[in-house]
C-alpha cells in the first residue's frame, strides 16, 4: 500500500516506543506547540550548557508523525553539541518541504530519513515538524550559552 | 431497507466519479464538513453569469431586474424550505457569520442603550445576565457568545453533557436572568439531535431569545422553524448541497424589527448625512453591500433539488446507513463510539476513536483506502476534553452514499489497528 | 488611439452577446457597480465543485489537502497581483464587510483595552480622537465609521470636496489626534483618482492608521499596495471580473498582528476552553468558519486573466473610452458632468445629470435602447447634497466596452432631454 | 419605442405642470415617504373633515413616475370623499402588481389608468407607488374622522 511511505517501520516503531519521553525537571530552555489545525501537542524542554544539549525531553499528544518525529529528535540531538541541532534542523526543514523530490541524506538525518514520505503529505508535514520548532523556541528561551 | 435513493442520485454529482489517491474511487464521508454539489446547484450559479449578473436592488436596467427578482425569488423558495417567511430570512456568507450578527447585534444593542438610546432596553446585556450554551456547540456558536460576555460583563453558562452524549436538561438551568439560549439542534461531532421543542418551551417561559445552530438539521431533516419557535436560526448553505460563501439566518420579527444592525454600508440605510445615519427596518438592514447574489441562486436550486427528493426521504437514507455503520462499529474490538449509542436520537455521522491510534492516523489510512473522513476536534475543543478524548474521527453520511460504502468504510476501520500494530 | 483590446476580449464574456430590452443588444456600462464574469472565471468555480470541493485546513483526505492548497495558491497570486504579501491578505465576502471587519477590530480594541487588555492600547479610540474620511466616501466607508464613533466617544472629521469634485487635501486637516484615516483611491461618483501617496505621508507623519477603499482602483489601476503604505485596503473581487461573494482586505502587519479579531467561531482560534478562548496570530485570526473557497477560485482566475493583459492596458483603454465620453457630454447641452473635467486625474467613469429629467429616467430611456447604466445616489449620498444633485446617472466602462458602444451611449443621451419635453 | 408604454403622453404632462404641488399650512394629516433604493421623497398632506378630504397637497422630488403620480393622486382625490381614496388605493394596488396583464378600469382610475405600463417595470412601481403610500398614512395620521 502508497501508505507504507508514510508510516515507515521506523516511525510506527518510535509511535509504539518513544525515546525521551517525559519531562525533566532540571532544564534551561523550554517551549510548548500546538498545531491549531488538529490540536497536536508537544513539550519540549532542553538543558543546554557549555554549547552541548546535556538533555532533550518532551511530552504531548498527538498522532504517530508528531510523537515519533519528537523520539527520533531526542535520538539525535540529545547529548549532541548545540550546533549540530540547527544543521540538522535546516536539513530536516528542507526534507519536509521538498514535497517527496528529494533524496533524504540518511548519514546526517538517521531515524529522521524515514520522514521523507511526509512530505508528499502537506497536512502532515506540520505534524513531523511540530517538535522541531518546539525544540528551536526551547533552544532560544536557553539563556545559559 | 433499501438504499435507491444514492443510486438516483450519483449522477448529479459529478465529483463522486473521482479517482483519488492510490486509484481508488472516492468513497466521500465528510459531508458533515461541506456536501458535495449537483449539476444543477454548479449550473444555477454559471447560468446566472452567463446570463443575468448585475447589483441587485438598485439598478434601473433589466438586468438589475433580473437579477433582483431571481435573488427575492431564492429567498421566497428558501424560506419556504425551512417554514419560513421570506421576511424572516437574511444571507450570509456561512453559519458563523450568521451566529456572529446575532452577537453582534446584541452587543451594539448593549453599547448603544448604555449611550442612552432607549430602545434597546430589551436586547441589552448586562452584568448578572446569563447567556446559556450547551457543552457540545460547535466554536461558531461559543467564541462569539465568550466574547461578547466579556464585553459586557453577562456570564456564560453551559447545559451539561452526559457521558453518552446527550444534553442534560433540566428547569432548574433555566433561570429569569438568562437572556440568550444558544443551542445546536445536531452536534455536529455526536451526532445527538437535541429537543429542541423542549428548551423553546424552557426559553419562553422565562422569555430569553433562543438562538439556534442549524447547520446540522436544516441539511439533513425536515425543519419548520416557526413551528420551532426560535427567536433566530444560523445555517450554511454549502453543507445542504449548495455553493460555498452563502449562509442563511432566520430571525423572528422581535428580533428583526428590535436589533440594531450588524455589517454597515450600502443597502442597509435609510437615510445618511456627514453626520449620521439611519437604518431600514426589514430584513435589508442586515444585508449590507453587494451580496452574495449567484450563491444566494445557487443555494436556491440546491432547496429545490432537495425538495424533491424530500428530507424525509434523505433523513431515512441516512438512518439506514448510519444505523449499520453504528452497529457494526459498536461490536468492533478496539473502537469507541462517542455520542448516544441509541439511533433514534441521532443524526447521519459518527464520531469515534481508534484505541491506540491517533485520529490522523486513521484518517490517513483511510484516505489511502479512497475513503475521505474528518480527524481532528471539529471545531468542539472543549466537548472533546469533556468526553476525555484528545481529538476523534467522524464518517458522516448524506444522500448520495451507499450501502456498500459503508461496507468499505467498516472494512477499512477493521483493519487500522493491526496496520499500525496496536492489535 | 486603438480599442482593440474590447474585441479581443468579448469573446470571454457570454453575457455580452445577450439581446436585452426592445429585441437590442446589451450595452453594459454598470461595471463600476459590478463587472461581468469572463468564462475562465465561471469554469474555475465549475471546476473547483466537479473536481476537488472539500474544507480546507481541517481535512485529512486527498480532496482537502486539494482544495486547501488551491485556496492558499489563490491567496498568493491575488496578493501578488496587488503587490502584497500572501500573508497580509484576508479574504471578506466583499468589500463592506473588509471595511467594517477593520472598524469592528478598533471597537473591539477599545472595548478590551477598557476591559484592562493594555495590549490594545495602541487601538484603542477615546474621546477626543478623530477618525478623519472624506466628503466622497461610498456608504460602506462612512457608515461603519460613524457607528464605531458613536461608540467609543471618537468624533468624525471630512475632508472637503471642492465643486469640480477634488479633495481639499492640507496638512492641516491630519491633526495629532486623528487616529483613523479612511479614503477611497477612486471616487465611485466623481472618478476622481486620490492622491493617495500624499494622504499617506501625512497620515504618517502623524502616525494615523490609513484604511484605503480600493473598490474602483484595484480593478481598473495597476496597483502596489506595499508601496502605497497604507494600513489596510478593502476591495470586492465582483467588480474585478470576479464572483460574487468574496472581497479582500489588506492588512499591514502592525493591524494584522496587533489588532484583535473581528468574526469569531472555527478556524480562527488557537484554543477554545469552555471558559476562554485565545485566537491565532496570523492572517488566519480574521478568517472565521468555512470560507467563500470556491469564490476566492474564482478570484484568482479573474486575477490572472487581468494580470495576462495587463492593467496598464486596461487603464489604458478605459482611458480612452472615457476621454471620449467625457469631451463630449462637456459639450452637450443640459447636461451637468459631476467630478473633475481634467482626465489626468480621472478613472473610467461618469456621472451626470441631465437639466429637467430625473436620473431614473434618464436610465430607464438608455434602458429601452439596451444601454445599461446605472441611476442613484450610488451609495454617497451625502456627496449628493454635497454637490447638490439628487441623484445622478453614471456610466461606467471596462476593458470589455467599445468605442461603438461609447457612441451609442452618447447618441441616445442626446434624445432624452426631447423624448421628455424639456428642450 | 416600446418606452411609450411607461411614459405615456398624461405622465410627461402631469411631469412637467404638476397639480397639487405646494404644501398647505393647514392639514389634518401629512406623511414622508422615501424610496431608500433610488432616494425618491414625496410628502403628503391632506386635510379630512366630514368625512371628506378637503384639500390633498403633495411636495417632493423624484422620478417622472412619482412627481406625476403624485399629481394624479391630487386630481383623483383632492375635494373627494375619503372612501373613494381607499376604493381607488385598492384598484391602483392591485394594477401596479399586476406586471402588464391587467387592463385598468379607466372609468375608475381615470389618468391613473396611464400607469399601467409601470406595473411592467419592477422597479419603477415603487415610485408609482410612493405618494399613495405617502397618502394612506397621511390619512391615517388624521385624528378628525
Ligand atoms: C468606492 C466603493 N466603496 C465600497 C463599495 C462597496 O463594495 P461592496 O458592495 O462590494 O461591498 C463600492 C461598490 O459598491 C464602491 O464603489
Ligand atoms: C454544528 C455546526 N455549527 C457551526 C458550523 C459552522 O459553519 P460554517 O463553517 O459554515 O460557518 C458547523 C460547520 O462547520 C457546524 O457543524
Amino acid at each position: 500500500m502508497n501508505l507504507d511511505a508514510l508510516y515507515q517501520e521506523i516511525i510506527l516503531d518510535h509511535y509504539k516506543s518513544p525515546h525521551g519521553q517525559g519531562l525533566q525537571p532540571d532544564f534551561t530552555g523550554e517551549a510548548f506547540h500546538v498545531n491549531t489545525s488538529c490540536g497536536d501537542e508537544v513539550t519540549v524542554r532542553v538543558m543546554v550548557a557549555d554549547g552541548t544539549i546535556k538533555e532533550m525531553t518532551h511530552d504531548g499528544v498527538g498522532c504517530s508523525i508528531s510523537r515519533a518525529s519528537a523520539s527520533v529528535l531526542h535520538d539525535l540531538t540529545d547529548k549532541q553539541e548545540s550546533n549540530k541541532f540547527y544543521e540538522l534542523l535546516d536539513e530536516f526543514v528542507e526534507l519536509m518541504h521538498s514535497q517527496g523530490k528529494t533524496e533524504p541524506n540518511e548519514d546526517v538525518l538517521g531515524d529522521a530519513a524515514a520522514f521523507a514520505g511526509v512530505s508528499k503529505y502537506p497536512a502532515r508535514v506540520k505534524c513531523a515538524l511540530l517538535p522541531w520548532m518546539a525544540m528551536k523556541d526551547a533552544m532560544e528561551g536557553n539563556t545559559d550559552e | 431497507m433499501s438504499f435507491d435513493l444514492a443510486n438516483k442520485v450519483r449522477p448529479d454529482f459529478p465529483i463522486l466519479d473521482r479517482i483519488v489517491r492510490g486509484g481508488n474511487a472516492l468513497v466521500y464521508l465528510d459531508s458533515a464538513a461541506t456536501s458535495q454539489k449537483p449539476n444543477q446547484v454548479i449550473d444555477a450559479e454559471a447560468q446566472y453569469y452567463r446570463e443575468i449578473n448585475a447589483t441587485i436592488h438598485r439598478s434601473g436596467h433589466e438586468l438589475g431586474e433580473l437579477a433582483s427578482a431571481a435573488y427575492e425569488e431564492a429567498r421566497q423558495n428558501i424560506a419556504g424550505f425551512v417554514g419560513a417567511k421570506a421576511q424572516n430570512l437574511i444571507f450570509t456568507k456561512n453559519a458563523t457569520e450568521g451566529l456572529n450578527l446575532v452577537a453582534y447585534a446584541f452587543l451594539n444593542a448593549t453599547l448603544m442603550h448604555r449611550n442612552g438610546q432607549t430602545k434597546y432596553a430589551q436586547y441589552a446585556l448586562n452584568p448578572g445576565d446569563v447567556i446559556l450554551l450547551t457543552e457540545m456547540e460547535h466554536h461558531a456558536n461559543m467564541v462569539p457568545w465568550q466574547h461578547i460576555a466579556q464585553l459586557t460583563g453577562a456570564a456564560i453558562k453551559y447545559i451539561p453533557v452526559s457521558d453518552d452524549g446527550v444534553l442534560e436538561l433540566s428547569e432548574d438551568l433555566f433561570t429569569n436572568n438568562c437572556k440568550i439560549i444558544a443551542v445546536t439542534h445536531q452536534s455536529n461531532v455526536l451526532g445527538t439531535i437535541n429537543d429542541v421543542a423542549k428548551i423553546a418551551e424552557y426559553a419562553n417561559a422565562i422569555g430569553a431569545h433562543l438562538i439556534l445552530d442549524a447547520c446540522q438539521s436544516v441539511p439533513h431533516l425536515p425543519t419548520n422553524l416557526e413551528n420551532l419557535n426560535v427567536a433566530a436560526a444560523a445555517w450554511s448553505g454549502h453543507k445542504m448541497l449548495g455553493p460555498t460563501g452563502v449562509g442563511c439566518l432566520f430571525l423572528s420579527d422581535d428580533l428583526l424589527l428590535g436589533l440594531p444592525p450588524f455589517l454597515l454600508g450600502g443597502n442597509m440605510i435609510e437615510n445618511v448625512t456627514f453626520e449620521k445615519s439611519t437604518y431600514r427596518s426589514d430584513n435589508g438592514k442586515f444585508e449590507a453591500g453587494t451580496m452574495n447574489i449567484a450563491q444566494v441562486i445557487g443555494l436556491s436550486a440546491a432547496a429545490t433539488y432537495l425538495s424533491e427528493i424530500g428530507l424525509d426521504r434523505v433523513h431515512q437514507h441516512e438512518v439506514g446507513l448510519t444505523r449499520k455503520a453504528l452497529t457494526a462499529l459498536l461490536e468492533m474490538p478496539g473502537i469507541r463510539v462517542l455520542g448516544p449509542s441509541e439511533m433514534s436520537i441521532r443524526g447521519g455521522l459518527i464520531s469515534f476513536e481508534v484505541n491506540g491510534v491517533h485520529p490522523h492516523d486513521v484518517s490517513q489510512y483511510l484516505d489511502a483506502n479512497g475513503i475521505a473522513i474528518r480527524a481532528g476536534h471539529h471545531c468542539a475543543w472543549p466537548l472533546h476534553r469533556r468526553l476525555g478524548a484528545v481529538a476523534s474521527s467522524r464518517a458522516s453520511f448524506y444522500l448520495y452514499n451507499t450501502e456498500a460504502e459503508v461496507e468499505q468504510f467498516l472494512a477499512a476501520v477493521s483493519e487500522i489497528r493491526s496496520y499500525f500494530k496496536v492489535a
